[in-house]
């Protein structure tokens, strides 16, 4: 059995939290990973610089969509200056399974276009 | 190589033939490794892992011009690499098998050096919607500084080239060049090159083949294709990474102007400027792989006495089980045709599971494919598909690795759950 | 590799180093083999020839994507070459090491990309009359294309470089960029490039060093060079035959168009057009030589272990001895300077006996030099010679090397008879 | 003791026959194997068809020199078109050496110059 595939990621991978879009939101961004096809758009909208509201939707393996979901989890209520500290690791962790070299990148997918979205930084996060 | 004494002349046995390579012997994640990525690059038997470990052993040197011995040494077994080169392929002259380090510089050094050179404003390069991206970026970059355009054949339902479309961009636009692989290597097609490039050359254009998927896989006789040039790649065809070939017609190759500049191809050089060696020296600048193409020979040593029908025979037998086994998988979408012009690749798809998610689960059941756009992206698009996974065959496969790949298909469906 | 017990801190013992090197243990013509072409190419130590070997029994696979534990793990050994490339060279990001074939690959790399988009007509490119052919035609194919010209700086009766020469050019003509060779191939000139680059920068010019005979030889630290392109071969630095490196500063990679088109460099292609992959990608089309950056990470690990300043310090003592030898056989005639800045090269001509005759007898005695213009002809025009024999050093040549080259010299004169 | 260096190739180098140049003459070729810088010219005078004088001169190594000192010994008298038929084997025949492949175009110059200046026949000849 593939360890990559736990009941959590297959969960949130079926189940996206906070799937959709938001009209009229403060942010929106989305980014590919043209490799794989792999996609991810985030809307948000900020109250006194904290995320109000946050949701994504996308298209892709199991692993970028379940990492998307996870991290809207995690954002949600946060402060805009919080999403600065996230780190791969962060999302690495959440995912909780190893995640090979090849799949870094849908794994982290979702965090790119968090940060691109709050801060413009366009290069993937360093892990 | 190992014996083959209990099948039938002209045919061998899979299972055997796996004993020569090493690699093939290992396990991964504690199951045996089932390895069908021979498209994107071949194993290696031992003869050709020995060849390589013998040259640096004994006759390594730099060639050319070296008049001590292990330079003579190593300058013959390099002309003696090309000589096999050039019977492989049936190329009437060993001067016109130009060594380089893979069929992508071999098909861009056409772009640069013939393209430049030939194309004018107005002038249209043919390819197909089936190339390679070593065989469409190259024609983009030279297309777009000349002036002139490209030409896409579309296929059909069934991933066949539209030779309808090719005759008409022959009928209607100034072609100069037409673009083809020999074998689709998302999809399988075996194209009718030797059709095209008789319609082609009907119509004045030249024809360049990539040759990447079908040199390793089946008999390639440039004389009977008719074919003006041909591009392969050492690493597909049990050779070691970093040797592959041009093929060119003499008197095509001696008009180029050369590509890269440097050390052995030129004849002269002063301040004031340079002259250029005869092939296939001129295109051939710096030194070379000597190493990398002595162990190429030993591939093609070993290929032949395989027998590049046999070859050809065991895919086509493989490739038939491969589609009858996948096809009773529920929710496989197989891609390609389904007849003699099936090469040793199966494209599919499993429900809506992405292929990268099929890749990593059949990987952890020891099974190596591979899943994306196959650097074909236009053919994908074309498809309405982002990515596909891919199980590729060859000499070392047999029918039990087709049964590993079905089985652990089963696994996936069962982790995404029926209809995931 | 063998211990050097024997020997202080800091230095070794050549002929120790000789043993970890198969092809050396050989005889020629029934004589031990004295390999003395070093600069040509290297000979492996085994734990290169090991590392290929064990690279192709147990870790290939083509790289990049390939999401099976194969791929994961070449792709991990050929990022790993890569940071061992950086290291070496001390450069500050090992994405901006592009492996190419060979230095030839490098230069023309720079020439093709950089070169046809930042030369503009009435632009000056200057090179030296040291330079290797290959960094000299690549530049006389695209000044002639761009409508820019190239000058050349001439050497001095030591073989140095005429600074004044460069500073003409840098202060009376646009000049783009200066290419400048590290150490002269046919000479062993060491060439101040820290100071050619300060002046280079200074009017506004580009520094592109040719490496290929200082990164085996010596220290080479691109940082405190303070140049922006650095260009190497493999096969000269104990590595295998195939694989190269262009080093350059990242943000001019990153504005520089691609060269080669195919696999892996890009990031999107479709039938209207394509878009690049970030560094290292963008420069690396198709499949690269994995085996090969193996080897070589294992060559620069051996280096590193010998240590660098080890080995410039070797070479410093070993071509003091060579020069005060040959300085003794009547008839040579010695090119070069003989100071601090004289690699461990050294070209000499022996009467008027051509250096094809010496080289050919030499052979005879198991001695194995070059003879002929070095690829370096508009050097040999400026010495007015046709052609030199050379004697080049390495790690694993010791004093024993030199006696006998300097006995088979006599050998050549008694053939030929005093005065021949 | 090198086999290449037999006293009979050093004989025709330090003492090559036919030296030099013909004033006037019928035929005249040079070449050069730019690798090595071996030159060769070949001065010849005809009569009826056949070859009356023939000079050349030259410099470069010792097998490039001596094959062709030996090959003006050789033609002096011959039929013009014996020229065509005469191959490579035969020089190396003459040189009486066993010459490297490396070496082997240093003993064909002279041959190569002749076969161009009788027929224009420009490519190396095959041995
Ligand atoms: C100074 C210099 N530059 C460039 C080269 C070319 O190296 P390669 O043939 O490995 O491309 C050489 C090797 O002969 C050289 O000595
Ligand atoms: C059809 C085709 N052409 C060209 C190539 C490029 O081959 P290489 O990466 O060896 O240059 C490939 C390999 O992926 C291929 O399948």
């Amino acid at each position: 059995m593939a360890d990559l595939y736990r009941e959590n990621i297959l969960d949130h991978y079926r189940n996206p939290r906070n799937y959709g879009t938001i009209e009229n939101a403060d942010i929106s961004y989305e980014d590919s990973n043209p490799l794989c096809g792999d996609r991810v758009r985030i809307d948000m909208r900020i109250e006194d610089g904290k995320i109000a509201e946050i949701k994504f939707t996308g298209r892709g393996c199991a692993i970028s969509q379940a990492s998307a979901s996870m991290l809207t989890e995690m954002v949600e209520g946060a402060d805009l200056d919080e999403i600065r500290e996230l780190s791969a690791q962060d999302i690495l962790d959440e995912l909780g399974v190893p995640i090979s070299p090849a799949r870094v990148k849908c794994a982290l997918l979702g965090l790119k276009v968090l940060k691109s979205a709050a801060y413009g930084i366009t290069d993937w996060p360093e892990h | 190589m190992s014996t083959h004494t209990t099948t039938p002349p002209g045919t061998f046995d899979a299972r055997q033939v796996k004993q020569d390579f090493p690699i093939l012997q290992q396990t991964v994640h504690g199951k045996p490794l089932t390895y069908l990525d021979s498209a994107a690059s071949s194993q290696k038997p031992l003869v050709v892992i020995e060849a390589l470990d013998a040259y640096y052993r004994a006759s390594n040197a730099n060639i050319h011009r070296g008049v001590y011995w292990l330079s003579e040494h190593a300058t013959a077994l390099y002309d003696e690499a090309r000589e096999k080169v050039a019977r492989f392929i049936n190329a009437p002259d060993p001067r016109s098998c130009v060594f380089v380090r893979n069929a992508t510089e071999a098909l861009n050094l056409v772009a640069y050096s013939w393209g430049r050179a030939n194309l004018e404003p107005g002038d249209t390069v043919v390819l197909t919607l089936l190339e390679h991206h070593s065989n469409i970026v190259p024609w983009q970059i030279v297309t777009a500084e000349r002036g002139a355009t490209i030409r896409y054949v579309d296929i059909d339902h069934d991933g066949r080239l539209r030779l309808d479309q090719l005759d008409h961009y022959l009928r209607t636009e100034r072609v100069k060049l037409v673009g083809v692989t020999h074998v689709a290597n998302a999809l399988g097609t075996i194209n009718p090159v030797a059709e095209i490039a008789a319609r082609a050359h009907a119509a004045g254009a030249l024809v360049l083949v990539d040759g990447a998927q079908s040199v390793p896989h089946m008999p390639v006789d440039v004389q009977a294709l008719d074919v003006d040039f041909l591009a392969f790649s050492g690493h597909k065809m049990l050779g070691p990474m970093g040797i592959g070939v041009l093929w060119g017609r003499r008197e095509i190759l001696e008009a180029m102007p050369p590509f890269l500049g440097g050390g052995d191809m030129i004849r002269e050089v002063t301040t004031c400027g340079s002259t250029w060696a005869d092939l296939p020296a001129k295109f051939e600048a710096g030194t070379p792989s000597v190493g990398d193409a002595v162990g190429l020979g030993a591939a093609i040593d070993y290929l032949t006495a395989l027998g590049m029908d046999a070859v050809r025979a065991h895919e086509r037998e493989i490739v038939a089980y491969a589609l009858e086994r996948l096809a009773q998988v529920p929710g496989v979408t197989l891609y390609g045709p389904t007849g003699e012009d099936r090469a040793g690749v199966v494209s599919f798809t499993l429900d809506d599971i992405h292929p990268h998610d099929i890749a990593s689960i059949l990987d952890s059941e020891g099974v190596a494919i591979r899943a994306g756009h196959h650097c074909a992206q236009p053919l994908m698009d074309r498809l309405g598909v982002v990515a596909t996974a891919r199980a590729s065959f060859y000499v070392y496969n047999s029918e039990e690795d087709v049964d590993r790949l079905a089985d652990a298909l089963q696994t996936v469906r069962r982790i995404f759950g029926p209809g995931a």
